[in-house]
């Protein structure tokens, strides 16, 4: 099934044909506690400590959290605020490599994951650190344990990778094909679910095919190849591409009996029982038109961007821009001593010429954006209104529901910074709910102590 | 004359009949406290009391969801009378004045990238906390000069924002509308202030801004026994309560983030 | 046929608003959102429709028996006033928030020149009770109309970057006159 | 800023693959929010697409109108220009010259105009256009009407005599001060009126209507070079096809079964669709982006409302020409339709899961 809205980007897969490459060790590694949504871990090492390599930096502290791991063997240099890719410094544990790369005598052994339980597995997962690879980083373990009153009934695998210019979900399947299906035969033994569905763009059979073949008789997976287009990789819109289903606006996948995984993370939830491994690489794209050699990059979590640029032989004098993700929702980075972290599916280095400068002209009501919005909203008109900070307005056109695909700023002819209008509004529309919540409880309070009275 | 007489006053006395039958039965109850509250007040509709309007505000006071000293913007007197409306009584409170401690334009402080997008700090902020290079710097977007609604605030042509003190009422809403947090509500007569808000080391700080406070201490160390200028956290905080009032402290900061701006300063940087 | 001709009359051809140019001062004051427009648009036609009938039944039953015609004016405005006094109360009873929004020019469609216009019309056409009924109807929707379709512009207005002297009323009477300019293509529609 | 070496497993410093070229500072990135890369349009191209469609229409009405049509053009592109410049002046803004919209109103105002207007008519309207229609509101974006037709039905009822002379087409070598004579709508509508039918009224065929060789605003009467030029429109994707086939659709319908019902009376659909300023208006008027919905469905309620209207005008009005009425009132309309025509947020109320989908 197709949605309606989405746009056609210029597509750029051109690493697609490289193969993932491992980035060899490097002398420091910065790794953010924070590289997950939810409530960052407690950190177990202080500066002076002496790390081997998967040993645990931080343990989680409640449900929606996880750990992380040393990316190597080394010594703790300092654990302070340093430059985060979400743009603000943030808590992270600065390691100085040793060069022994030396294991870490504390790992989970090796098991079965078909003799393992539900709940053994996402404990193993939890531990490992696993967190969704597709770039929204949420706990992997979170979403594999459903609430019992959501009927669980379908496992989507994504393998949409709709962003233009990645390329690493692509290489992983291809490479990996084995992997990512005993992967999720695992994930889909935790939730107990015996249907699963593969969703891949048209535009790489190839890798559709790998996994088809590379699928065990024991995991009863369909295989779809989804129209080209973007934002198909959005769990919502895959959902409803490979099933039908609707989820409701503010729900989840769950509500409508889905949930939805990355290639990439069933293949880590796979090392993370098979091999006792945690999460502490990833496959990473590095292309754009402003680095000098492209690569398919298997990179440790806390590599620092300089470090992986210089890799890549450098950037071209002219770069301009220097994205972590792909170009419609990846994050600017200014820093160069940002880590690469388990969320990072690219780096993307864009010219100063290719780089796109929102102007902010007005909006001449062409309508483009509102056949643009895969969420059947109306940008052109959040955008004004977000324009002239009318942000309780913005609740009556659902801006909640923004999935801020960057769509609508894609083919808007004025060149308006739509989705920062519409991450400002998101913030602005939440503190004003906050409020009202906060009102009413104190009014519901009020008439109560008068009712008492 | 006597026809016309007759015909007007009947059908006056209908109408009257009517709307008092329907009064009756359309009864509402208003408290005329909430006029008089509403007369009272400025009606400058600006806000900063947090309700929307003066008269929502006047609401607020009589259901007793808002002290009757919340208008920031009246005078003293105006706060009794509309106590007094309600039967309470308003402690007396110093007179204040918007500060914005940041005095970073563009002519002093770095930038770390080539910022592009809305005109706003606040969305700016949401892009790596801005591109000022220093943390707590003022992105001059002038998102507190949007908000005024007195016309207090202006931006430098270096790009960082100013109050006018003279038409500065203290509501309030310039420091609630700050993404970083750069305006303090001060007391009028304070003549000494630190106008910078950078945490960093000295030497971070220097290089993100030349007239940042180093949390050198040379202020703090002038006094003897109870310094009424304290560095905390590499920053040095006036203590408004026992405001110092000595031109010559401000001669002392080796970077100019230290300012007098009583009476004995030029005219245009005065506070008082 | 008469009647519906007369309805699309009032409504499109002779609309109080944008050909008669009556009622201008809620038309501006209202105009703000299209929930208080439509508000003001049920008060009007409320107030039009059974003011005029009970004008036209005092003045035929009381003011022309008795040759009272030159007190045509006060005793309109009389009855306008009280059934505009009805509205209120009911009003602020039933929708505070309407009522609040509506503000001063709840009371204000007492001073109407659209009501008393209207019920002043309907003695100098010497209508019939029903065409006068029918008529004082019709041109509220003409004025609801008009109030409605200018409404919704101001609303997108308010988001406009309009320089700065053209704000508000200024140019909300340009938007008008467009409007207006733009109802004479049903000149000659009936007649 | 120097760079680190990566080291290999054993300890040793390992070169990187090729000479990094420039260390990169970072005040030298640009940061903005996503997304990062964009389709390419913006609005010169889209007004340098419309004004690319409007040749043929353009031509034609040269073809038949002679030097008196080029003056009128060059007067009102001019005019508009002009009235842009000098209203960024007054107003303090940057002059948008260079997004071509200016241009195109005054090209739209010119094809609305007869061949034989005084020039201080086509001035004025200039003056109007910009002026009242658009730089008023705030420039392009902002304005409510579209600004070349607020011109035309300002001059129509200030100065009925002049916007109602038509020059007969006598082909490019037709003269400043050449005969007149009516549209072909105008003589039907006379006709009827003073009791005749519609045959009386001796208008053209079909043929001189699709060619454009009849009286009338100088770039409205080609009805097939104007449908070239909207088909190419539409091709480009710079319009979408709910307005204009609406529009026709509304305006067939209506006359259609008119003409049905009393053939002596009511010209035949073709006539209407063909004759006036109808393909202009469906296809370039109708759809310009600011002062129509933004909405298909929106689109859809929006065109038929202007065949609608423009139907009932002709028919029953005072005026032979209801098009650019039509459009004006439907575009105060534009904002409610908006309103009424949000499309529905995906997953909203219609809720296609249900337990048996699960099974």
């Amino acid at each position: 099934m197709k949605f309606s809205g989405g746009v056609h980007p210029a597509y750029h897969k051109d690493t697609a044909g490289l193969q993932i490459e491992a980035m060899p060790l490097l002398h420091r590694y910065v790794v953010p506690i924070a590289q997950h949504l939810g409530a960052p871990g407690k950190v177990l090492v202080a500066k002076g400590d002496r790390v081997a390599r998967w040993q645990p930096l931080s343990e989680p502290v409640g449900f929606v959290s996880v750990p992380v791991h040393a990316p190597t063997s080394g010594t703790v240099k300092q654990v302070a605020a340093l430059p985060h890719p979400l743009g603000r410094p943030m808590l992270a544990v600065e390691i100085e490599s040793d060069g022994e790369d030396r294991p870490w005598e504390g790992l989970a052994p090796p098991a079965d994951w078909r003799r393992l339980e539900p709940a053994e597995l996402r404990r193993a997962i939890q531990a490992a650190g696993v967190v969704g690879m597709g770039g929204a980083t949420f706990p992997t373990h979170v979403k594999l344990s459903p609430p019992a009153e959501k009927k669980v009934d379908l496992l989507i695998l994504n393998g949409a990778e709709c962003e233009p210019y990645l390329t690493a979900d692509h290489r992983v399947m291809l490479e990996q094909a084995a992997e990512v299906m005993e992967g999720l035969g695992l994930m889909m033994r935790v939730l107990g679910v015996t249907r699963a569905c593969v969703g891949i763009e048209s535009n790489k059979p190839d890798a559709l095919e790998a996994l088809r073949r590379a699928c065990p008789a024991d995991v009863a997976a369909e295989f779809t190849l989804l129209e080209t287009k973007y934002p198909q990789g959005s769990e919502k819109h895959l959902i409803y591409a490979l099933s039908g289903r609707r989820v409701p606006p503010g729900g989840l996948p769950m509500d409508v009996g889905c949930v939805v995984q990355n290639v990439g993370t069933a293949v880590a939830c796979l090392e993370a029982v098979r091999d006792g491994l945690p999460m502490t690489e990833r496959v990473a794209t590095v292309t754009g038109a402003a680095i000098n050699v492209p690569h398919n990059l298997r990179v440790r979590v806390g590599a620092p961007l300089l470090d992986v640029l210089a890799h890549c032989g450098g950037v071209t004098p002219d770069v301009g821009k220097v994205i972590f993700g792909g170009p419609m929702m990846g994050i600017g980075q200014f820093d160069m001593d940002v880590p690469l972290i388990k969320g990072t599916s690219g780096v993307l280095c864009l010219r100063d010429d290719e780089a796109v400068l929102f102007e902010g002209g007005p909006c001449i009501r062409c309508g483009a954006c509102v056949d643009a919005c895969p969420m059947g909203l109306v940008p052109s008109a959040m955008g004004l209104i977000a324009e002239r900070f009318r942000f309780e307005e913005l609740g009556d056109w659902h801006i909640l529901d923004c999935i801020e695909c960057g769509s609508c700023a894609y083919v808007c002819p004025s060149r308006r910074p739509l989705v920062q209008h519409f991450k400002r509004g998101k913030a602005e529309w939440r503190d004003i709910l906050e409020e009202r919540r906060a009102k009413t409880d104190r009014d519901a309070k009020r008439a109560e102590t008068a009712a008492t009275a | 004359m006597l026809v016309p007489t007759v015909v007007l006053s009947g059908i006056g006395l209908l109408a009257g009949l009517g709307l008092a039958l329907a009064a009756r039965a359309f009864a509402v109850e208003t408290d005329p406290r909430q006029d008089r509250i509403t007369e009272a007040l400025p009606g400058a509709n600006c806000g900063g009391c947090g309700f929307a309007g003066c008269g929502d505000f006047a609401g607020a006071v009589v259901r007793g969801d808002a002290k009757p000293d919340g208008c920031p913007v009246c005078d003293q007197e105006t706060r009794r009378l509309v106590a007094s409306i309600v039967g309470q009584t308003v402690q007396d409170r110093a007179p204040q004045v918007a500060l914005i401690l940041c005095q970073g334009g563009d002519d002093v402080a770095a930038k770390k990238y080539r910022y592009n997008g809305l005109a706003s700090c606040a969305s700016a902020a949401l892009l790596g906390g801005g591109d000022k290079a220093c943390s707590a710097g003022c992105l001059g977007l002038g998102d507190c000069q949007r908000v005024c609604a007195f016309g207090a605030v202006e931006m430098t042509p270096s790009g960082v924002a100013r109050i006018i003190p003279a038409r500065c009422t203290a509501c309030g809403l310039c420091v609630a509308a700050c993404p970083k947090d750069l305006i303090k509500l001060v007391p009028v007569e304070a003549t000494i202030h630190v106008l910078c808000s950078n945490h960093d080391r000295g030497p971070a700080a220097k290089k993100a801004c030349t007239v940042a406070c180093l949390g050198c201490k040379k202020c703090e160390k002038s006094f003897t026994g109870d310094p009424r200028i304290r560095v905390a956290d590499f920053l040095a905080y006036i203590d408004y309560e026992h405001a110092p009032d000595d031109p010559a402290l401000a001669a002392l900061c080796p970077t100019g983030s230290l300012v007098y701006r009583g009476d004995a300063a030029p005219a245009a940087e005065r506070t008082t | 046929m008469e009647l519906v001709l007369l309805v699309l009359s009032a409504i499109l051809v002779n609309n109080f608003v944008l050909s008669r140019f009556l009622g201008i001062c809620p038309f501006l004051g209202v105009s703000k959102k299209l929930s208080t427009a439509l508000g003001m648009t049920a008060a009007v036609m409320f107030v039009m429709t059974l003011a005029s009938t009970v004008c036209w039944l005092v003045f035929h039953g009381l003011l022309r028996p008795y040759g009272l015609e030159y007190l045509q004016t006060i005793s309109f405005i009389l009855i306008i006033a009280a059934m505009v006094q009805l509205v209120e109360l009911a009003l602020q009873k039933l929708s505070p928030g309407l009522y609040r929004s509506l503000g001063i020019y709840l009371p204000l469609i007492t001073t109407n020149c659209a009501v008393l216009g209207c019920a002043v019309m309907n003695i100098m056409n010497e209508s019939s009770l029903l065409v006068t009924a029918v008529f004082s109807l019709a041109a509220a929707m003409g004025f609801g109309l008009a109030l409605v379709l200018f409404s919704g512009i101001r609303e997108v207005l308010a988001l406009a970057d309009t320089p700065r002297s053209f704000r508000g009323t200024a140019i909300a009477l340009v938007t008008a006159g467009t409007l207006s300019l733009s109802f004479m293509g049903f000149a000659g529609l009936v007649k | 800023m120097t760079l680190e070496s990566g080291t290999g497993p054993d300890g040793a410093p390992t070169e990187p693959a090729t000479p990094v070229a420039e260390p990169i500072t970072p005040r030298d990135l640009i940061v903005s929010a996503s997304p990062h890369v964009h389709a390419g349009q913006d609005v010169p191209w889209i007004m340098r697409q419309v004004l690319l469609a409007l040749l043929p229409g353009l031509l034609a009405g040269l073809w038949f109108f002679g030097l008196g049509a080029l003056r009128v053009l060059v007067l009102a592109v001019a005019g508009c220009l002009a009235c842009e410049w000098a209203c960024a002046r007054l107003v303090k803004r940057p002059a948008t010259l260079r997004d071509y919209s200016a241009v195109l109103t005054g090209v739209l105002l010119a094809m609305n105009l007869p061949s034989g207007s005084p020039w201080w008519l086509v001035l004025i309207g200039s003056a109007v256009a910009i002026g009242l229609g658009k730089a008023v509101y705030g420039g392009l974006g902002y304005n409510p009407f579209n600004p070349a037709l607020v011109a035309r039905v300002f001059l129509l009822i200030s100065f009925p005599v002049q916007m109602t002379t038509w020059v007969v087409p006598q082909g490019p070598g037709t003269a400043l001060d050449a005969a007149t004579g009516a549209t072909p709508l105008g003589a039907i509508k006379e006709a009827v009126g003073l009791g005749r039918t519609v045959a009386d009224a001796g208008a053209p065929g079909l043929r001189d209507l699709l060619v454009g060789n009849v009286g009338g605003s100088f770039g409205e009467v080609s009805a097939l070079a104007l449908l070239l030029g909207g088909l190419w429109l539409l091709w480009r994707g710079v319009i979408r096809w709910q307005v204009p086939v609406a529009f026709m659709a509304a305006t067939a319908l209506v006359t259609g079964i008119a003409h049905l019902a009393d053939p002596a009376h009511y010209a035949s659909p073709l006539v209407h669709l063909l004759g006036g300023g109808l393909m202009l208006g469906a296809w370039f008027m109708a759809t310009d982006m600011v002062t129509s919905p933004v909405t298909r469905r929106g689109l859809l309620i929006f065109g038929a409302g202007c065949g609608l209207l423009t139907a009932v005008i002709r028919l029953w009005g005072g005026y032979p020409e209801g098009v650019s009425f039509a459009i004006l009132l439907m575009n105060a309309a534009t904002p409610l339709i908006d309103r009424w025509t949000r499309p529905r947020v995906f997953g909203e109320a219609r809720k296609l899961y249900r337990e048996a989908d699960a099974a």
